[in-house]
């Protein structure tokens, strides 16, 4: 059999590259030279807003004072100062209010600055931090447990030890009042099952980042199924897609971490996983 | 565990780096000649769900299915040479012996099929997985419920004993904290995390997987801060995402190139991993070659320098896709046409004496797209470079540097007028250059700081560094 | 029905045709403008098996996922420009107002929102089907069971009136006469069916679509001879396939240009059809843009030429892809991104005043990977038009004048030792030359011979060509 | 909103274009210097056979002359002589043994040569265009009718009307000695039924070359199965994909014309369509 001829043989290549540099051309083209605008399109620069976020945190703001300072220390991530308002505030108004009306108010802001791109997700994420510290303090002066929303338990698929976008939902949803059961990663599917029968949630979640770990939700619906459970299961990833998602009965599809609030607020809302499966493209374009 | 770090480049010009070339050319494989002249597709392939449920089922996948596919498609268009990627799954990583080994050996006997018949050079690529968790313990001994330290070098062990010709691997040192830094957009957390401990936990990883590679007589390829600044890119996305300015992501990408460089540093030869971005830096310094992938890889992920990061690349990849099936064949099928056209297009620039030009429109395609894509240009990676081997002896100064370098870059041209930054990416550039100049000159001082700052953040152990 | 023939070339030189620019520019859309200095991407997509099941289904596929999808990503990666290309489904075109209509609709709405709010210019193709059955009858009134020629023109007219900026379609006259010498490598069988019937019946369709874009006001774009040539080209395959050799399928090419150039003569002004890889012999003759597909089209076939195809190209198309979810996102989207990448390069070059190296790159590539990609180069494209216009009035010599000067190039070529040929593609192209050769100089002997040679094969009637 | 400065001004680019041609630089490279072997590999050419069709024709030749003839008009495409050969044989021969030991003997060269690359398709239809004159010729002389080895019904999808795929494969079938039932294309899934239910074909086939009309395959072999029969159904054409086929009952994939007669000999060979279904790889290859 006659081999191809493709080799190159180690003498030619050196002889090119050496021939170039011995004439010595200067071939780097001048870069700064080109229209950018001939190749490509900033878009994000063409639809930038030129609204500055106190104008518009203006219309969502408390009136109260107090609990307008709060919101503020969120919004403007003053994780340090926070601790010290919520105890301020506490002496005249209830753990409740400050919880519900000063610092997720504030997380209300932040998520509407956010959706409008003006917040990026480090933003949310650092406002977030300071909700949390403000919020230990006022949980501390309940008298009993604090009452949530709602719950949302979550999980990483057994197999798969990527977290962060799991760790990012469950920060949107408890800036959003929800309280997070966070499972881990890895999780096995025995214990999503039996922590879901156990805790009863509103709402169960899971990210698979592997097309070979996903296969663990399918198979957490069936069981749930079997023990006669049913709950809105939102799934997402890198892994999953919608196709996937709804092919097995609960699933829930989630691309973003952003959607998480809208989806589990409709369970809230009283709607099954079908109701909530068959409007998905209207609760995501916020139409429903 | 001394290595001898990089205090000076391979490259005296930028202008001499160039695709299909490099200053320390390798051979291996069937024939496989890479930097030598010519640019190698790189065909990369995920199983479909549910082949992983027996050793039967897999190999028949990726060996039956996939390799054969392959082959047939690089002969039926002509392509000189190509090489498989496979990234292992958990079942290959978990029991190697049982699902790895048959499909290492099956997929090498299919390419020693075609390469007997047809003359085409070819070779595969086995990339294990970094399966550590870091709350369990990333050292040996420390993980005493999975062994997955030990179970990551034995991957290796299995993938090269079984016919692999290049080994590599996606290594996840410092990902604790670098996760935890992006979402804060935290520069300093990152640079802590992957700039240091990365760099740290390469040294001890790579220290292995070279020796492991000579003892084997395969070749170490290398690494890519996929767990770092894939995470930070990715997050960053394109002109309708907002939760990492592209400005923190580019930044991020630079520090983690004098991180991957520590595998060379070890004796990896390269060709690195395709999806590790920081290639042209690292060839730039080490000239050695590298994988790279952009317009090629939409199957898996889009980024902002389809074009621009071919520049200087020694085989070119479309980093995974799932086989299934397309109208053109199978998705991997598909994506050799595109991969391998793009090399023969680069080879066809070389017998035209205009692979320079080419290069340069590859680069004036992207260069403005992002500052991402602004600072792997050529020669902007190059500068990039030396601020590394300035400083090359010490991995917090030189990630610190690399990190400076490529702000200053950023700000230089934006202030030109050139590169154009939203608002965002411009306060977000102003806190790097501010937070990175508030850093000590010292790294004791760096690492005291940061151990205390980020001592709480989940999974954090610092006896994973042995610190 | 009479139509000014080409009788000259447009361009004074081959070297003057390049991609992104063409003679005869249009603009459409929003914002469109083609062949102006730009290449733009047309993505061309298939909706999901079962979404047909009901206009609602099919109308959520093609609007909210599909189109949606594309003009995300194209925002995404900062593409100035798109186009989307739809290609009616049986039900679309069965039942133009159920089907088609919302779907049309839709999609143009979705444009009109990305481009008010983005500034993106787009536009949407939609190539209505030829259902015509060649033993039912192909022209009115002939087909009394389905109507299909009338259904054919109904189409266009739901397209237009609901959104359509640009109206194409792959007619299929002459198909039955091409099947059935493809499969016995007849090139005077072929010449026959393509080259005469498909002309006769280009002109009798053409004049009518062109009359109906004119009173609608919406772009009549051209042809392609899909269901010839690229019948004969997908046969002939790579190097693995034996079916057909590839100096048939490159003659084939030739001879389909004189036959798809008479819908620019009817009126039609480019540009035509994606698939239409004759491209570049009419671009050359006629100065209107054509759109075109090689490495990007991967998703849907290989060819032979995936680089050398762009050299002239004013729009980069993928052919084909069914939407389906990728790693990288959907279908759609990955496939975009390939083939904006592409046009990004081309536009690049342009700026960097290198558009013709890169054109000679993409040439030097495929140049002699295949007979067929040989003779499109654009040397060799534009010596076809000239031997096509030196007797342009007449639609069988010229087609098959364009026969043989592709069979003449490639012979010199090969003997030059330049272009290599196996066996079988020698000896077919010998046994071309003398069976083209053995025709008579005039066409009413021609059509007498052929008309009995071809009298029993199946679905043929001389009616359908009023004959 | 700002528009985005994407658009290029009709004059720039006529004034970039003129200059060049004012330049009369002569710009397009000489492509012939270039060396293709260091961009593509001619593999065709690599492994072209150097072996001559008679040489290996020789070991399959019947050594009866007067079959000899016929195997070779068959094989060297004498479609003008055959006819006459045929009956030359007929004077001392069976029908029966012209038929298959001198027409498909000749065939079986052909699909020998063909396999291997030095014949090509348009050899194959031209051979068997030969094969089927003389045959006409053999079967005139029959006693009754032809015996065929087995049955092949075919057909293109409904609301499909591309054919040629079938119609390749039909040749071969038929030069394998199949008796074939050709439905034509674009048949209603009724009629398919009813066909297979009346005539009872050993196989049956279906091609579709549109994704939308190979949703009539999964349906026609449901159908066969609510009348309890049961069939090989090889389905073939480029919307299909052995994924989709082997997802219902009876379907058999088939990616190439040439694959027809391997699997339909299994058929006669007994196997139903699990058993082909399983062996599909070996089969395919050869190995079964
Ligand atoms: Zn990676
Ligand atoms: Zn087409
Ligand atoms: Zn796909």
């Amino acid at each position: 059999m006659r081999k191809a001829t493709f080799s190159i043989k180690d003498s030619e290549f050196r002889g090119s590259f050496e021939s170039l540099s011995k004439i010595g051309v200067e071939q780097m083209a001048d870069f700064d030279s080109i229209s950018a605008d001939k190749i490509l399109t900033r878009y994000d620069i063409v639809v930038e807003s030129s609204e500055k976020p106190e104008d518009i945190a203006e219309q969502y703001m408390p009136e109260n004072p107090l609990l307008r300072q709060i919101a503020e220390d969120v919004m403007n991530l003053k994780f340090k100062v926070i601790e010290q308002h919520v105890q301020e505030a506490l002496k005249t108004l209830t753990p409740e209010e400050i919880i519900e009306n000063g610092l997720l108010a504030g997380m209300d802001i932040v998520a509407e600055l956010y959706g409008r791109g003006i917040y990026y997700l480090p933003h949310v994420m650092v406002a977030s931090d300071a909700m949390t510290r403000g919020t230990k303090v006022a949980e501390a002066a309940l008298g009993g447990e604090r009452k949530y929303k709602g719950v949302v338990m979550m999980h990483a698929a057994e197999g798969d030890p990527h977290d962060i976008g799991k760790n990012i939902a469950a920060v949107l949803l408890k800036s959003n009042g929800f309280g997070i059961i966070d499972l881990g990663k890895d999780v096995l599917v025995d214990t999503v099952v039996d922590e879901v029968v156990k805790q009863k949630p509103n709402v169960l979640t899971g990210t698979a980042l592997m097309t070979t770990t996903m296969s663990a939700f399918p198979r957490i619906a069936n069981r749930l199924k079997e023990h006669g459970v049913e709950v809105p299961f939102i799934c997402a990833g890198g892994a999953v897609n919608r196709e996937y998602v709804e092919s097995y009965d609960m699933g829930i599809y989630s691309a973003k971490a952003a959607e998480g609030p809208g989806l589990a607020n409709k369970a809230l809302d009283g709607w099954d996983w079908k109701k909530i499966r068959s409007n998905w493209d209207e609760i995501i374009n916020g139409k429903a | 565990m001394a290595t001898t770090k990089f205090t000076k480049m391979a490259y005296d010009a930028a202008d001499d780096l160039i695709f299909g070339e490099a200053k320390k050319p390798i051979s291996y494989g069937l024939g496989l000649k890479v930097g030598q002249g010519l640019v190698i597709p790189e065909i990369n392939f995920a199983p479909r769900p549910g082949s992983e449920k027996s050793p039967e089922s897999l190999t028949k996948e990726y060996v039956d299915y996939i390799a054969t596919d392959v082959m047939n498609r690089a002969v039926t268009l002509g392509f000189p040479s190509v090489q498989l990627e496979n990234e292992w799954i958990f079942q290959m990583s978990n029991e190697p012996e049982k699902f790895a080994k048959p499909v290492v050996a099956g997929q090498k006997a299919v390419i020693e099929n075609y390469h007997d018949k047809y003359g085409i050079a070819c070779a595969v690529r086995h990339t294990c997985a970094d399966s550590r968790l870091h709350e369990q313990g990333m050292r040996f001994g420390q993980d005493k419920t999975h062994n997955y330290p030990e179970k990551m070098i034995e991957s290796f062990e299995v993938a090269a004993d079984a016919g692999a010709d290049i080994v590599s691997i996606e290594s996840v040192g410092g990902k604790e904290i670098s996760d935890f830094a992006v979402v804060r957009q935290d520069i300093r957390g990152w640079l802590f995390g992957i700039g240091y401990l990365g760099s740290i936990d390469m040294e001890w990883l790579w220290t292995q997987i070279v020796d492991l590679a000579k003892r084997k007589k395969v070749i170490a390829g290398g690494d890519t801060n996929c767990a770092g600044a894939n995470t930070s890119m990715f997050m960053a996305g394109g002109y309708l995402d907002k939760d990492v300015p592209r400005t923190f992501s580019a930044v991020t990408r630079a520090i983690a190139s004098a991180r991957t460089l520590v595998a060379i540093e070890c004796g990896a030869t390269g060709p690195d991993k395709d999806c590790g971005y920081e290639g042209p830096i690292l060839k730039a310094i080490s000239g050695c070659p590298s994988a790279q992938e952009g317009k090629g890889a939409q199957d898996a992920h889009a980024d902002l320098m389809g074009n621009l990061i071919a520049q200087t690349c020694d085989l070119w990849s479309n980093e995974s896709v799932e086989y299934h099936p397309e109208f053109g064949g199978s998705s991997v099928q598909c994506w050799l046409g595109v991969i391998g056209y793009e090399a023969a297009l680069m080879n066809a620039s070389k017998q035209m004496k205009q692979d320079k030009v080419l290069r340069d429109i590859y680069v004036a395609s992207d260069r403005f797209r992002s500052p991402e894509g602004f600072i792997l240009a050529y020669d902007n990676a190059y500068k990039i470079g030396q601020a590394i081997v300035e400083v090359g002896d010490n991995y917090y100064l030189r990630a610190k540097a690399a990190g400076l370098k490529a702000a200053e870059l950023i700000k230089e041209s934006n202030e030109k007028g050139k590169l154009k930054l939203n608002k965002q990416e411009k306060d977000t550039l102003n806190k790097i250059i501010t937070d990175l100049n508030s850093l000590p000159d010292e790294e004791g001082k760096f690492v005291d700081w940061a151990l205390k700052e980020y001592k709480d953040v989940p999974a954090f152990n610092p006896k994973n560094y042995e610190l």
